[in-house]
């Protein structure tokens, strides 16, 4: 996990899901390239963020599209972010012996009989998932993002409140950790639309 | 100097040493020695042992339990030792650990003791000096990296307070109102604080002792270094009383049909 | 003494021509200027009976004990410099610790007083010390039952039935030979011990004095420790009783 | 006590022994009257020879190393902070000293706000890399030390001797797991100096040094721009930027910039830089120094 | 041969705020070892003069050594000079007496926490061999690196834009700092098994400094002892026992 | 903690993988010990004496290194004199048993014993004491040590009954060892014995070939083989 560093978080929000993650991809001590994508989006409202080390970040985002497509044309519809979730738990736990070292966060909006339902979700390398209500995070910096969230969370936040919410605990977070940061990237998933910003963090 | 900072504020590994000139083997030591300096092993480990010992508050003072028995490895090896110790008359120490270490224990306390009584100034020493006196010893002998191999529970009552504390061989302390060590810390320890907790005024001397029993049966069921002989030691404001062996009633009759371990029947 | 003045007596490690060591004598002096203390050993324990001089009326009563406890068993008294009494009783509670920590068993009462003798000898020796201003009387009950053990400044070292030392020393040796020692209970023995103290005190002489008793035998579960005050109140009235009589 | 008596008396030459090794002890040592003044805990210093606490094991180095050695066993309890860059550089105007404010454990960013220069005196500045806790211990130790030889010499210490000194102090404890990288910097009789000392013993005398995990990156910058007939504000400039490369790229470097000029009447803190601002604005309000920042709109790299 | 560790790790977590004429200091009351709760309540923070409060962390036997001999030095000080010690010097004192055991390590995380000589309040943290810094707000132990970035962000406003025409305070009013302080526990003991139980916040105020901020906070506890100087009290809370 | 480092031996130490103890009855103790010293399986003694005499009425049995216990002994054995001239009489097993206990306390890092400190004296009569490995001391009314003893716990538990007089005292010292000496490679030879009482000590002696006898396992068949299959040799003729 350190040996790239990078940090994802994803929270939610009233009728709407937010993941974040930094920027940074690093070998250990050096930081190499700030502009590291990390969260990829999975369908229209469903993104999944993958902390850990680099290669399997970029290995692991081409199989789930790999699944998820195959998934798309067998069964005619999207994928929802809860079954995603299993697919993503599936396809680690096929390497229990000698996992990828990456840590998924899910977020997407769930369709459901009475609208869209938020949901997130984050796995540990192997596949074990955790389903919160509130919010989940992975990365060298978790301990510092737990802290900060749990501090700055609160019950049906709207999209804006929900974005200021999650890049004030990213941002603190990463600011703490040596190897996350170099700025930030934040999707925030509502039921019309995802609102996608990058934020200016600290380059040090 | 080393350059990678995740190295530094650590001594430097001396297996490992580029230009071969990293002297610590070569250090002259003046300090004096003997001749088996070299073999001398100060931690060692516990040798003969007793396991668990339980105490909680009650109305009246603090109760304390702990069995008759001194193991040896797996070997039940004497089942007639007193790990109940009485201190003066307003305090009981009890021991779990090395065996040797605590009779050392009750030798410096017995001296302490005599010490303070040749005084003749009518003080006596109760259960908070005791503890402070053993929790000083304790950790002075842990840093000299030469530690008393014992978890202690030192319970009294003096001047009409309850005591009760526990200190390690780390030098440890801390005070509950209900205290278990070895073993019992994790298996006597919830059953004692469901029962205890927040009723410590209102428990009589019986409601405890039943407590303790009922500790005492379970650690006896799920120790496999217990014993069903142990004592229980009281200390209320009429002073110390330690009781003789108590045997413990164990039931064992649902076992007469339990036959195989899965599918089979008879 | 012949041989005062002639330099003889300024050192402890120096004879005089006759044989005799005057920094130990003198020392002895020391010892009859004080307060007498007597030691009774009785058929069940033993009683230690000090007549503390009171030289000041602004000493607090019970001030400046000369009876002291040396291990849980074993008491002292002493008669001579109080403040050398302090020291050779610290000196015996570390002696006692050690035999205690070494034989795992409470010392008798000869053992203790054996070293201490030792000890007191060893202040005889030198020129650089001076010999303890003190005689000491060790009682106590043991394995062997009771005891009582007399050290002097020389550092000889004897036991008794009962013992007496200090100004009062005399008289009171002949009311102790009087006593039928081995067949008296500790009780009777803190009456005749009190009795003893009073008769030796001379009333015109001497300034106020404070009796101090202790004991240490079946009646105390074999510790030493003081004499309880409605027993003590009680021998200090019959022996008040007992001086009229006696003149 | 006559100690003819002690022997002869008795058997007791245990005694002393026993009450030697009394069960309960005060494992710092001897007990000093200093401790009692106003001397504020260096009671223990002002005797000369500062005591510790060395435990009683056959290799103390290696019991060290197994509780404080995050790096052999990351689950060690005592981590020790770690983590900097540190230069200094000499030119005709005198010598500057810049280094960062981070400090690391682990991976967690302890602090930001530390303080990497000791101020010695008003003519001595000593940097930090390695052990913090060592540097500015033996540091302030120096300090009085450099106090007692002007008092002693009626003169300022030279800068070469303050750091034999130290070099000297800290060779005595080798092997005993000490880490520090320092610089000494100031202005004696010969005009700016400055000497590198480290925990190995090593002292060496020189016109530029950049210490700690960021001192690679620094270096860089340093090589580059460095020339002896720099001005006081291009000099200044150099530090900063160079300080503000290795906060960029090292992880265990950044937070901020501290700015020290050493000059003939002694030091002067210049400031405090965020190494953030300087990457996106600059020192000033003017061009910051951050690279994305200096090509932004003018390369054809395509953002990711 | 299985060697004897010295050590052991305690659990719990401090934190300490300084303001601008007060500081407080607090720290959960768990004791434990593993997942083994030894017991509710044993303190961290400790008062040491009216106006220095000293909070430790690590392992407990070092700690409350630690503290003891603190305790004893200052004492020592007061019969030398017939006052307590400044602030200041009792944070280099701590860090002397951390250094004498550089080789042998007291296992504790120090924050002191108090009102300096000038009035002000002040937070000095220091590591294990007695490095240390004065700060206006840190969190040591376990938890530190849940709720340092919360204090950050809280406290320094990092991350935070002023908006326009406006700036950060310096300080924040006592009021705001026990609510962030009790927030930061709350968070802490819902996300650490070792945080939890209770917690104790001791508040020290500046000279002259009235009580404003400790209005209606319920159960606040004096524990000055001379007269007209800094005061402190010390006010309890429960926190999750789970 | 589950295995105890019984490993403690310097190499090439003399060790007395033994079978040792001591019985007390109503007016005297039984101590009995095997009498084979092993250096690795090599047996260096068969006939050892391991039953020590400290003081008149005090005798030991050692177990653990033979170096280490035989120091013991003479230290305990010198200050037990000492202790009868200070004192003037003769110490009390407790006494003896403490200066053991001291030592194998205060030098547990360095010594491996087991003893058992067996005597009378006159202030409590017959006393027996196990002092185990560590140092710590427990008076028992019987006691068993050394390596053999673990085998026979059961047999000891199971036989041991309160107020014995001399005679099943002894025959309860005599089965027992030869019972351990039975099941343990340490131990063997043949059984000495002292009884200790008021009146004196008296040394009994059971030869190897004399030891009481259990059960030994089925006998096993006759081993004369014949049959077709063997070829009687034939002897080579010379003409």
């Amino acid at each position: 996990m350190e040996y790239n560093g990078g940090s994802v978080i994803a929270m939610v929000g009233k009728d709407c899901v937010a993941i974040a993650s930094d920027l940074r991809f690093g070998n250990q001590a050096l930081g190499i390239a700030s502009n590291f994508q990390r969260i990829f989006p999975v369908t229209d409202r469903t993104y999944v963020g993958l902390a850990g080390l680099g290669t399997d970040v970029t290995t692991l985002r081409e199989r789930f599209r790999y699944r998820v497509n195959m998934y798309t044309i067998k069964e005619e519809r999207d994928i929802e972010p809860q079954t995603f979730a299993h697919l993503v738990s599936s396809t680690l736990y096929e390497h229990r012996f000698g996992p990828y070292f990456v840590e998924p966060v899910i977020a997407g909006l769930e369709n459901t009989s009475s609208g869209s339902k938020p949901f997130i979700a984050a796995a540990d390398l192997i596949g074990c998932l955790n389903f919160a209500k509130d919010f989940v995070v992975a990365g060298t910096a978790s301990s510092k993002l737990y802290g900060l969230a749990e501090g700055l969370w609160e019950p049906d936040l709207g999209p804006e409140d929900l974005f200021e919410t999650i890049s004030q605990t990213l941002l603190n977070g990463v600011d703490r950790d040596a190897f996350s940061g170099w700025g930030a990237v934040v999707h925030v998933i509502t039921k019309d639309r995802v609102v996608t910003r990058t934020l200016k963090g600290r380059m040090d | 100097m080393d350059h990678f900072p995740t190295n530094w504020g650590r001594p430097r590994n001396d297996m490992f040493d580029a230009y071969g000139t990293y002297p610590i083997h070569q250090r002259p030591d003046n300090r004096p020695k003997d001749t088996f300096a070299d073999s001398v092993q100060r931690t060692q480990q516990p040798i003969v042992t007793g396991t668990s010992v339980l105490a909680i508050k009650f109305k009246d003072g603090i109760m304390m339990a702990a069995d008759n028995l001194a193991s040896y490895g797996s070997l039940a090896r004497f089942k007639d030792v007193q790990r109940l110790h009485p201190v003066g008359r307003y305090t009981v120490i009890g021991a779990g650990g090395d065996m040797s270490d605590f009779q050392h224990i009750q030798h410096i306390l017995e001296e302490v003791q005599i010490a303070e009584s040749t005084q003749q100034d009518g003080h006596e020493l109760g259960p908070v000096e005791i503890h402070e006196y053993m929790s000083q010893v304790m950790y002075a002998r842990r840093s000299k990296l030469d530690p008393l191999w014992n978890s202690l529970l030192i319970g009294g009552f003096k001047d009409g307070k309850r005591f009760l504390s526990y200190v390690d061989l780390l030098g440890t302390t801390y005070s509950a109102s209900t205290l278990a060590t070895g073993f019992g810390a994790y298996i006597a320890q919830p059953l004692l604080r469901k029962a205890v907790e927040g009723h410590e005024d209102d428990l009589t001397a019986e409601q405890a002792q039943n407590i303790l029993e009922y500790c005492m049966r379970v650690l006896f069921y799920r120790d496999a270094r217990s014993l069903d002989k142990y004592q229980i030691a009281t200390i209320t404001a009429e002073g110390v009383n330690i009781s003789g062996s108590l045997k413990l009633q164990t039931s064992w009759d649902f076992a007469e049909n339990i036959r195989g371990y899965g599918a089979q029947t008879q | 003494m012949t041989s005062i003045g002639t330099g003889y007596d300024l050192s402890a490690s120096t004879y005089s021509p006759d044989g005799r060591i005057f920094q130990v004598e003198y020392a002895t002096k020391a010892v009859e200027n004080s307060g007498t203390a007597i030691g009774l050993r009785v058929k069940d324990g033993i009683v230690l009976g000090v007549e503390k001089l009171i030289h000041s009326k602004l000493l607090v009563p019970g001030a400046n004990r000369r009876i002291q406890t040396v291990d849980r068993h074993i008491g002292m008294a002493t008669a001579g410099l109080l403040a050398d009494g302090r020291n050779v009783a610290n000196r015996a509670r570390d002696e006692s610790s050690q035999i205690r920590g070494l034989w795992r068993e409470p010392p008798t009462v000869k053992e203790l007083a054996d070293r201490l003798a030792l000890y007191a000898q060893a202040y005889t020796l030198y020129s650089s010390v001076r010999p303890f201003g003190i005689s000491t009387i060790f009682g106590g009950v043991d394995k062997t039952g009771p005891s009582l053990f007399v050290v002097e400044p020389s550092g000889v070292c004897l036991g008794y039935h009962g013992a007496a030392v200090g100004k009062g020393r005399q008289l009171a040796k002949t009311e102790l030979e009087k006593l039928k020692l081995s067949e008296l209970s500790m009780r009777e023995a803190v009456i005749e011990a009190a009795r003893i103290i009073y008769i030796v005190h001379d009333d015109n002489k001497e300034k106020e004095f404070e009796l101090e008793m202790s004991w240490a035998g079946d009646e105390t579960g074999g510790l030493h420790v003081p004499v309880p005050a409605d027993l003590l109140a009680e021998a200090e009235q019959k022996a008040r009783e007992a001086l009229e009589t006696f003149e | 006590m006559n100690s003819l008596i002690q022997r002869f008396a008795g058997s007791s030459s245990g005694i002393e022994l026993q009450k030697r090794n009394a069960t309960v002890v005060d494992d710092d040592g001897e007990l000093s009257d200093v401790m009692w003044g106003s001397m504020a805990g260096f009671g223990s210093l002002a005797k000369g020879v500062p005591t510790f606490t060395v435990p009683s094991v056959p290799d103390p180095a290696a019991f060290l190393r197994l509780h404080t050695d995050d790096h052999a066993d990351p689950s060690c309890r005592i981590k020790i902070q770690h983590g900097t860059t540190t230069l200094a550089f000499r030119y005709q105007g005198g010598v500057i000293v810049a280094v960062d404010s981070r400090a690391t454990a682990g991976n967690y960013i302890a602090s930001g706000t530390v303080k990497k220069v000791i101020e010695i005196n008003p003519y001595l500045l000593g940097t930090m890399a390695g052990g913090a806790a060592d540097c500015q211990f033996w540091e302030t130790y120096l300090g009085m030390h450099c106090r007692l030889h002007e008092l002693r010499n009626h003169e300022r210490i030279s800068v070469s001797a303050a750091s034999k000194y130290l070099s000297n102090l800290v060779y005595s404890y080798k092997g005993m797991g000490l880490s520090m990288g320092t610089m000494i910097c100031g202005w004696d009789k010969t005009g700016p100096a400055i000497f590198y000392v480290d925990s190995d013993g090593t002292r060496l005398r020189g016109d530029l040094f950049s210490v700690g995990s960021g001192s690679t990156f620094a270096y860089g910058v340093l090589d580059q721009g460095y020339r002896w007939d720099l001005t006081d504000e291009e000099a200044q400039e150099l530090g900063r930027r160079s300080i503000y490369a290795a906060g960029h790229r090292d992880a265990f470097s950044g937070n901020s910039c501290n700015l020290y000029h050493v000059k003939e009447r002694g030091w002067e803190f210049i400031g405090n830089y965020d190494i953030n601002k300087l990457h996106y604005d600059g020192p000033g309000n003017g061009q910051g120094y951050g690279y994305e920042v200096r090509v932004e709109g003018k390369t054809s790299a395509v953002a990711a | 041969m299985s060697s004897f560790n010295p050590y052991t790790q305690n659990g719990g977590t401090i934190l300490a705020i300084a303001g601008a004429d007060f500081s407080v200091v607090a720290g959960d009351t768990r004791q434990s070892e593993g997942y083994n709760i030894q017991t509710r309540y044993a303190p961290k923070v400790f008062r040491l003069t009216d106006r220095a409060v000293l909070a430790v962390n690590g392992f407990a036997a070092d700690g409350n050594m630690f503290v003891k001999k603190v305790k004893q030095r200052l004492e020592w000080y007061r019969h030398a000079h017939a006052k307590d010690m400044p602030l200041r010097s009792i944070a280099r004192l701590i860090q002397t007496m951390l250094y004498s055991r550089r080789f042998f390590p007291y296992y504790v995380y120090n924050i002191l926490g108090g009102i300096e000589e000038d009035g002000s309040g002040a937070v000095y943290s220091f590591d294990p061999v007695g490095s240390y810094e004065r700060e206006t707000c840190r969190a040591a132990g376990p938890a530190q690196s849940l709720l340092q970035p919360f204090l950050d962000n809280q406290i320094y406003f990092k991350n935070q834009q002023p908006a326009p025409g406006m700036s950060h305070p310096t300080h924040l009013p006592l009021q705001a700092v026990l609510a962030l302080v009790i927030d930061s526990f709350t968070s802490a003991t819902e996300r650490h098994i070792e945080v939890g139980d209770g917690l104790e916040m001791y508040i020290i105020l500046g000279k002259g400094r009235g009580l404003q901020g400790l209005e209606g906070v319920k159960g606040v506890q004096e524990l000055t002892i001379s007269e007209d100087g800094e005061r402190i009290f010390v006010v309890r809370r429960e926190l999750k026992k789970d | 903690m589950d295995r105890i480092d019984m490993d403690r031996l310097k190499s090439g130490e003399v060790n007395l993988g033994t079978s040792i103890m001591a019985v007390q009855f109503d007016h005297g103790v039984v101590i009995g010990a095997d009498s084979r010293t092993t250096t690795g399986s090599y047996i260096a003694n068969r006939v050892t004496d391991k039953l020590t005499h400290v003081h008149d009425r005090i005798y030991c049995c050692r177990s653990g290194s033979a170096a280490d216990t035989q120091a013991i002994a003479d230290i305990v054995h010198y200050s037990l004199q000492l202790y009868t001239q200070e004192f003037g009489a003769a110490p009390p097993v407790s006494s003896a048993a403490a200066i053991f206990q001291k030592l194998c306390y205060e030098n547990k890092d360095a010594l491996s014993a087991g003893i058992i400190v067996a005597g009378w004296d006159k202030e409590v009569g017959p006393s027996v004491y196990n002092i185990p490995v560590g140092g710590g001391s427990f008076r028992q009314p019987w006691a068993i040590g050394g390596s053999g003893s673990t085998y026979v716990y059961g047999y000891c538990d199971a036989t041991y009954q309160e107020g014995w007089g001399r005679g099943e005292a002894v025959q309860f010292v005599k089965n027992t060892l030869a019972l351990a000496m039975g099941r343990d490679g340490s131990s063997g030879g043949v059984i000495r014995m002292c009884v200790i009482t008021e009146d004196g000590v008296e040394r009994l002696f059971v030869p190897g070939d004399q030891l009481p006898k259990f059960w030994e396992g089925h006998e096993v068949l006759p081993a004369a083989v014949t049959g077709a299959n063997v070829i009687d040799p034939v002897p080579m003729a010379v003409e």
